[in-house]
């Protein structure tokens, strides 16, 4: 394991182990004694059709600013002992891994809560895009948050 | 010079991903759409209108920021990260 | 991966792969969007004291079914698509993984919701005891959830 | 024939883990926690005053919890799995 893979905030093309993050967590401390997390997965259905594709796009450098300015304000504000940050881009399949947000704290509470909040920052901050490929073709989702 | 970026569905808008422009002094958000509007009028309407997010230097921007020489402006559909 | 070794509910003496739990969890069905988990880890301190051991002890049969009433109800009450709950037994050292609770769903609220829920359900309804050695010797842990 | 099991910290209290015993007609928790006293008094003084938990063939009982032959009675202290 090097530090360069297990940097806490990535942006990347390849699948991620929640396993070895959880792993590479539990060794920031030894007074851990919850981790949350949330890992988000291609879904088949969006809007009632079926979605055979995901594509995910992003600004570089900001995106990834975005996600450290996130687990910045997640241990500062939530009092949680660390939290890392993984996201995909490139094309996805249905099922596989998109988004992982780890949150470490003493106990469980916390570690909801900043994880929670992560999730929905990073919607809500990160300059990420999903292009869906449906039956009816490609077309870049733009819901918002 | 300046670099302005477009993303996700704004690149077939605009019709590119990215361009350079020279700027003689600081700009306004809404001076750089008319100079967009030249090229690309859907795209610089849609400046105009508020229907794009827009950064300068990966910060996001409001519509009063000042535009200088050297800057990177991009073009921001809503995002979609994460999931639901 | 056979189905006795990824029954949705476990009480086992051998540790777990997460990975290995959400794998299994996302066989379930292609619709899930979020799978949000909670993993207990042995901590270091507790009440100020240094832990070196814990060991924890279950009423088979009754713990299993308390374990199973809770997955059944979280996915009734929350709309989740399915929950795993998997808790050690045995000795346990700081930083080993003691309890897990995968809650997998269509989107990310329900999935948060049912978790947090199942977990402190699980601190309230289920048979399940530890003990911790510290320098002062070993003692019961019987804080009030 | 009745089964009393004892867990966690009152295995020590009671000086055993399970023992059998044999009763002629359904008894309360009241009735039993007299004849737990006759061999473990410490044991039936927290029975009676509701200091554990207990169960009866693996479900939660209450005070109003009559035994029947056959039956499993277990004395749980407060659970202390999961994690904080």
């Amino acid at each position: 394991m090097s530090t360069t893979t297990f940097s806490k905030v990535r942006i990347q093309l390849e699948d991620f182990s929640v396993t070895d993050e959880i792993e590479a967590m539990k060794k920031v401390s030894r007074n851990i004694g919850g981790i949350t997390t949330f890992l988000g997965t291609g879904r088949e259905l969006s809007k009632g059709e079926n979605i055979s594709k995901l594509n995910f796009e992003h600004y570089p450098k900001m995106a990834e600013k975005k996600l450290e300015e996130i687990r910045e304000k997640a241990i500062k504000d939530y009092g949680i002992i660390d939290m890392s940050i993984i996201h995909r881009i490139g094309p996805i399949d249905i099922g596989e891994n998109i988004v992982l947000i780890v949150a470490a704290g003493e106990h469980r509470k916390e570690t909801f809560v900043a994880c929670e909040w992560a999730i929905a920052e990073l919607k809500r901050t990160t300059p990420i895009w999903k292009r869906e490929t449906t039956s009816s073709g490609e077309v870049w989702v733009q819901d918002t948050p | 010079m300046i670099t302005l970026k477009y993303f996700a569905s704004l690149k077939a808008i605009a019709d590119k991903e990215e361009e350079h422009l020279d700027i003689e002094n600081p700009i306004t958000i809404d001076q750089l759409s008319d100079i967009i509007s030249e090229t690309a009028p859907k795209m610089g309407a849609m400046i105009r209108e508020k229907k794009v997010l827009i950064s300068v230097n990966q910060e996001m921007a409001s519509v009063e920021t000042i535009i200088h020489d050297g800057d990177e402006v991009a073009f921001l559909p809503p995002f979609s990260g994460g999931t639901k």
